[in-house]
């Protein structure tokens, strides 16, 4: 098959290219089976490298051991746990201080969406602000999952939550997500982007490209991450979970930077329903015609508002 | 311990010209305390400020209700605060007015007066109305309080440069000789 | 970015930092998942074509390349099966573990 | 003023003495202490110090980086990096932003972090104020921040670079707050003397802040891991880094009563490190201060003394860690206390230190009749005359006057 091939091809030139680099995590980590955000930090920490401070707040990602316990640690960088809000600030002083003398670190946060888009969203916006020399990499789980499942302001409309619960009355969450990438591109900095696992090539693309622009402003990866536990859906289906919100355009793949705008890196112009993508996990079951309805609205609306900030960039 | 309270409004520059008067008084080897009044300083509303003298260390640092010496670097506030209150009988008063020394009224507790034109040789100077510094000048003048060199001292530790500087201390120098002083037949005290 | 292997883990002791200032954690934590599975993947060798979709999807990352296929590390593997779900050549498939 | 004082060509014609408002003496200790990182938001009655800061680093004065945070909660953040990346660091709040910074201001002396942070106190919050007065620093006096509070704007001075010394001390290791009276010592301008550079240099010495925990990636660690919890190793863990944190505390009475002696040999100033004890050697009934109100109080005394009264003074100068042994030996000869506070114990109807006090007379194991006087509330000004008053409601329970249940309001009639 045709897909087969192209992946054959790709999944091999990257093995080929950092297959022998450390993986910089502890061999075992206690991230849930076929946890999506245990695959993407381990590609993004072996990527970035040992020269990295690593910042993961309160979350899955230290829940799963990255900060360790009693003593032991899971990572074989420095990592800290800052507090769920003040991720950003915390590693700007961190960034800075080490540059101060001289050093030259990346400067990495994994944080939740929870952590960056509500409460830790002032810092993040400051120090994306001031320009801060920090790679943010988001795991977009849409929701607080190390906590229980809760809503976050990034769980979609509909979804079913341990705080928007299915019901008599309710129906899931009632409002629609923050976009925080877009909200990021708005703070212009020096690079943003969105990611999915199910498209490692791309991923590793824009990585590249955050580090780099990590050096000298604000770098911002926004990367999809199909939950499991908080979604409902068998463990071994997540890299097809995250194909399919791609390919129904509920998720978009796009980079920005102040200079290039904004330009899709895989666009997907004959989308499948978004029902197809809603059926492949059990938050969405509950699901009447007229959310389904409302969600391919909202789909379209979004797919419609970054074409048109990419056309807009593409003309300028 | 001598006591000074100045009045002014805010952006006229009191509560720099207190702590210029206690930067004089300590360039002279003496001891001396700064306190702003505390409120939102506006531009154009009423703000005070006070200042504590002594040869020995202050230790209070109160506000202060019963001066010795009122120096008020505005012509017209008078008209909506009471500068006088709680001045000590035979106390001084320093004011910036047009009027001549025979056209103002006093209570009884003053003293001393000292008056200068402070706001038209402001514009003369500075093109504004800017009399705090020429008024340290006048305060010198009228009580004998600070010798005019401390305060030339004080400015040139100030963060006054330039032609800035240069203008203050021609401020200071006409504020010191064009301030007219009389001492006032009172009750005694 | 020459760099790819972890610098060595600081020493306390021998910096001499004593044990109850700031809370910091030095040793690795030598825990493996490799018990937690219920499936495990068993590869086809003659399907297998080393093509590394398996190791690029594999969330512990214990997917090792054998001479002419690719094999899971079951001392790590939790047993998800999104190898064998992502495997283009089906050369992976999920079997019970045996018991004891 | 600050005329380029620290511009080490420009020293030379400095004048003797200069004269300056309290938060600008700690911003030019904290220029002579040559920090790392310096993050600031600004805040009344607090302002004018980061504004002061921020001059200095314009002026090429100071080689620090600012970091203009987008509040407080941030502020303490960066500089918690900061800290931990090897920095030396400094930052000021008051009231509010206090409340808002708490998050990581809770956390960082269990960081063991020595960061230091002037304390501009400031009334709490509601009624709204923006004056003075010490709610916010007694509201937060059990996290676990040292903290010292000054009488006069040289003591700002000295202290804060005093608190350098003391924070960063290997037996301490504890973030310290530089308490400072917002408004009377914050704008309060008086004059003071500044240390030469190259003695303040030689006086903190090498900068060493993270020598226990390090975010640096040539020496990998997990900072800050999971730790406690009801089985294993947890508990057992955990009260260790308790026990070390309450050990840097008490360390940090001895450390701090060293630092002022050092202070006082190399600067020649001198002032008390946990108590100060003022008239006290024949005095039959005593005061107890706090900050800048003691000037006042002292006048007072001294004419109380004219006046022939047997009074003296007790200033505690830190308050944390409290400082029970040296109080019960300042305590030790009198007969009756008035406690003046300048903020509320809510949960004990009396004033904090008042209620503080108690614990210590428990230890003095001698009763003694005391009375809890408030005042100084959101900016209101406790006078000598007011002190006047404090003396004479002590000295009667001196002639068997019975204390009264709960506070006496000194600014109640003003």
């Amino acid at each position: 098959c045709p897909t087969g091939a192209l992946t054959h091809i790709t999944s091999a030139r990257i093995y080929n290219e950092v297959g022998d680099w450390e993986d910089l995590f502890a061999e075992g980590l206690s991230g849930c089976q076929g946890c999506n955000t245990e695959l993407l930090m381990r590609h993004a920490l072996r990527r970035v490298g040992p020269d990295t401070v690593l910042a993961t707040p309160p979350g899955c990602v230290p829940g799963m051991g990255a900060v360790g316990f009693n003593g032991l640690t899971g990572t074989k960088v420095p990592v800290f746990h800052p507090l769920l809000t003040n991720t950003a600030a915390m590693l700007a002083g961190v960034k800075r201080q080490l540059a101060r003398k001289g050093r030259e670190v990346t400067a990495m946060a994994l944080a939740g969406d929870g952590g960056a888009s509500d409460v830790g969203f002032q810092s993040l916006s400051g120090a994306a602000e001031r320009g801060e020399n920090i790679l943010f990499l988001v795991v977009d789980n849409e929701g607080y999952m190390n906590t229980g499942m809760q809503r976050s302001s990034c769980t979609p409309y509909g979804a079913w939550t341990s705080t928007t619960p299915v019901g008599r009355q309710g129906k899931g969450k009632t409002q629609d997500a923050k976009n925080l990438p877009l909200l990021m591109v708005n703070h212009r900095c020096a690079y943003v982007a969105t990611a999915s696992t199910a498209f490692m090539e791309d991923f590793y693309a824009k990585l590249d490209k955050a580090i780099v622009a990590s050096k000298t402003g604000f770098a911002y990866l926004h990367v999809y991450s199909p939950c499991t536990t908080g979604w409902r859906f068998p463990p071994e289906k997540n890299i097809e979970v995250a194909r399919k919100a791609v390919e129904s355009n509920f998720v978009m793949l796009w980079e920005f930077s102040p200079r290039a705008g904004l330009r899709f890196t895989h666009s997907v112009e004959a989308p499948l329903p978004v029902a197809d993508y809603l059926k492949a996990m059990g938050r969405f079951r509950h699901l009447n015609e007229d959310q389904i309805l409302h969600i391919q609205k909202k789909v379209e609306e979004n797919r419609a508002l970054v074409e048109q900030l990419a056309t807009r960039s593409s003309a300028a | 311990m001598y006591e000074v309270r100045l009045h002014g409004r805010g952006g006229q520059g009191a509560v720099m010209a207190a702590t210029m008067l206690a930067s004089g008084v300590v360039a002279e080897g003496r001891f001396a305390v700064a306190i702003p009044s505390f409120g939102f300083e506006r531009r154009g509303a009423p703000v005070a400020a006070f200042v504590r003298i002594d040869d020995r260390e202050i230790r209070r640092m109160t506000n202060i209700t019963h001066p010795d010496c009122v120096m008020c670097i505005d012509p017209t506030l008078s008209r909506s605060v009471d500068i006088f209150a709680g001045l000590k009988p035979g106390g001084a008063l320093v004011q910036a007015t047009e009027k001549p020394l025979s056209d103002l009224v006093t209570p009884e507790t003053v003293a001393v007066v000292g008056v200068i034109d402070a706001v038209r040789i402001a514009l003369d100077i500075f093109g504004r109305p800017i009399t705090n510094t020429l008024m340290l000048g006048a305060l010198a003048r009228a009580t004998g309080l600070v010798t005019l060199e401390g305060l030339k001292r004080a400015l040139a530790h100030s963060e006054f440069r330039d032609a800035g500087l240069r203008q203050n201390l021609i401020a200071l120098e006409r504020g010191f000789h064009e301030t007219a002083v009389q001492k006032l037949k009172q009750a005694a005290a | 970015m020459t760099n790819h292997r972890a610098y060595p883990m600081f020493d306390p002791a021998k910096a001499g930092a004593p044990d109850d200032l700031c809370p910091i954690a030095t040793v690795i934590n030598p825990m493996l998942p490799g018990d937690w599975r219920s499936l495990r993947p068993l590869v086809d060798r003659d399907k297998c074509v080393k093509c590394a979709v398996c190791w690029l999807y594999c969330p512990v990352q214990c997917i090792v390349e054998k001479p002419a296929w690719f094999d899971a590390d079951l001392r790590t593997c939790k047993g998800c099966g999104i190898c064998a779900t992502e495997c283009p050549h089906r050369a992976i498939a999920m079997v019970m573990e045996t018991t004891g | 003023m600050t005329a380029a004082m620290l511009d080490p060509c420009v020293t030379k014609n400095a004048p003797e003495y200069l004269v300056c408002e309290g938060n600008e003496a700690a911003a030019l200790a904290v220029a002579l202490a040559r920090p790392d990182m310096v993050s600031v938001y600004p805040i009344t009655p607090q302002s004018s110090l980061v504004e002061h800061l921020a001059k200095l680093v314009a002026d090429g004065r100071m080689d620090a980086e600012i970091v203009d945070a987008e509040g407080e909660h941030s502020v303490l953040s960066v500089l918690q990096g900061a800290a931990l990346a090897g920095g030396r660091t400094f930052t000021a709040t008051c009231g509010p932003g206090l409340a808002f910074m708490f998050e990581p201001y809770f956390r960082t002396p269990g960081l063991r972090l020595p960061i230091v942070m002037a304390l501009v106190t400031r009334d709490g919050l509601t009624p709204q104020s923006v004056w003075g007065g010490h709610q916010d620093a007694m509201t937060v006096r059990e996290v676990g921040w040292v903290q010292m509070y000054c009488e006069s704007v040289q003591e700002v001075l000295d202290t804060t670079l005093m608190a350098f010394k003391i924070a960063e001390h290997r037996d301490v290791m504890l973030p310290v707050n530089i308490c400072l009276d917002g408004n009377y010592l914050s704008y309060g301008a008086a004059r003071v003397t500044l240390p030469a550079q190259a003695d303040v240099d030689a006086f903190l010495g090498e900068k060493d802040v993270n020598w226990h925990a390090a975010l640096d990636p040539q020496k990998p660690m997990a900072i800050d891991p999971l730790t406690g919890g009801a089985g294993g190793k947890g508990p057992a863990t955990f009260v260790r880094y308790r026990k070390g944190q309450c050990a840097g505390m008490q360390n940090a009475l001895r450390v701090i009563c060293e630092t002022h002696d050092a202070y006082a040999q190399k600067f020649g100033r001198r002032f008390a490190p946990l108590v100060e004890e003022y008239r006290m050697a024949d005095a039959e009934f005593a005061l107890l201060t706090l900050g800048g109100m003691t000037g006042a109080a002292k006048d007072a005394v001294d004419e109380a003394r004219d006046a022939g009264k047997r009074v003296g003074l007790i200033k505690i100068k830190t308050f944390s860690p409290f400082p029970v042994e040296a109080l019960c030996a300042a305590l030790r000869g009198i007969k009756a206390l008035g406690v003046v506070d300048r903020s509320v114990a809510f949960r004990w109807n009396c004033g904090p230190m008042f209620q503080e006090t108690l614990g210590a007379l428990y230890r003095l194991g001698r009763p003694l009749p005391a009375a809890s006087f408030i005042g100084g509330l959101a900016g209101a000004d406790i006078t000598v005359e007011h002190f006047h008053r404090v003396i004479e409601q002590t000295e009667a329970l001196l002639h068997g006057a019975a204390p009264k249940n709960g506070p006496i309001w000194i600014n109640e009639n003003d």
